[in-house]
């Protein structure tokens, strides 16, 4: 129920959504969420490079997709998260919760992505013609899991 | 005892390695970064603000004021930014 | 951007996800969600028919995704609804909202099913070997309006 | 007037038709909804709790004080169920 992946490789964001709740009578409602590689606002980015911390990695987004389904009524929990270099456009990662109803399945799409961002052990590289510099933390991320 | 430590992201590239085995007689978190800070000037920059960064204890989210315990593997990085 | 559809006709949900936010060099997040045709707890639905509203129904989708992309700065943002005869397990709808940003994405799709559920002229209708049955509005969908 | 009146899920069923033009004087919705309920039997099961119904005119959601205005197509239907 749980599908919990850490790769370098791509993979199809359209066949994962359509799987999630594949054979489940139970399930009312999937909610997806996608994250891709966004350009800069002038549009410089040649590549975002994702480091994370193997082992770690796979034990946080574990737990936070076993709280989760603690929480709220699911039945299927994905997380798919890319390392190393992407290109801008490129799909990064991606959660996807099925449920019986919509209210369970949002909030924890949403409790996954706001976990996620700030206690699973990722860090963003951009690079342009300029120099690569590492992404900073937002304090509306840390200040996101007040929300739960 | 002997620990290895790991390093991530910028704190990587400052100290200049991602990983080393290093032996401390260092009891807490706070111990052990004041320990590190000692050894070298580019430790000491990676070091500056240990309030910009966060650590693991064999790979489970910890705090500077934990004490270091059996951990065989203590790891420093910037705040995470996933998703 | 608005793209809208009422059709008897399956769609592709996987398809339509990968396809929300391509060439779009604003987007960083993309979030979809998407109703599917839930059995009872006995397990003995046949089938569910929708009925609906022809013409009204384009104009209400349209205005609910208009109401959205006032609201949040979207890239883009899909309503694709069924109806007709549907069997257990097949997608009945689905929603999708692309934005640079998560938060933005996330609230707007929550709000399009919100209003979606409660303001687009839809009708469900539940059949099982004992008789068919109109399936009633939930006061909880309707309270669910206020949140916004 | 003639008007388009418009009936959908239990309702049309009880009424026993999806639409029918009529030729009226109500001015306002809930006048047109009186004079219907006063046709037959299966007009009055079907409008008996107006609050349990929903109106819209030109395929614009209303309410029952609305004036009828303009409006030429004017639907009854229970409380929607989208999604």
């Amino acid at each position: 129920m749980l599908d919990i992946r850490v790769q370098a490789a791509p993979f199809d964001y359209g066949t994962e959504c359509s799987n999630v709740a594949k054979g489940m009578p139970d399930i009312g409602a999937v909610v997806t969420f996608c994250g891709i590689v966004r350009n800069n606002d002038s549009g410089t980015l040649q590549q975002m490079e994702i480091e994370h911390y193997p082992g770690m990695t796979e034990r946080a987004l574990e737990k936070i997709a076993m709280d989760a389904t603690g929480r709220w009524d699911l039945g299927a929990c994905k997380i798919i998260h890319r390392f190393g270099p992407l290109a801008p456009g490129e799909i990064i990662m991606m959660v996807a919760t099925a449920s019986a109803h919509r209210a369970d399945a949002f909030a924890a799409a949403d409790f996954l992505m706001d976990y996620l961002k700030s206690r699973a052990p990722f860090w963003k590289k951009e690079r342009t013609a300029h120099g690569a510099e590492w992404v900073a933390a937002k304090d509306s991320d840390e200040t996101a899991l007040t929300r739960w | 005892m002997k620990r290895d430590i790991l390093y991530f992201a910028w704190l990587r590239e400052r100290v200049g390695l991602p990983r080393e085995t290093i032996d401390t007689q260092a009891t807490t978190v706070a111990e052990l970064v004041s320990e590190l800070a000692a050894r070298e000037d580019r430790y000491a920059l990676a070091f500056s603000d240990p309030g910009a960064l966060r650590v693991a204890l064999d790979q489970e989210l910890s705090d500077f004021t934990s004490p270091l315990g059996d951990a065989r593997e203590i790891a420093f990085f910037p705040p995470m930014t996933g998703g």
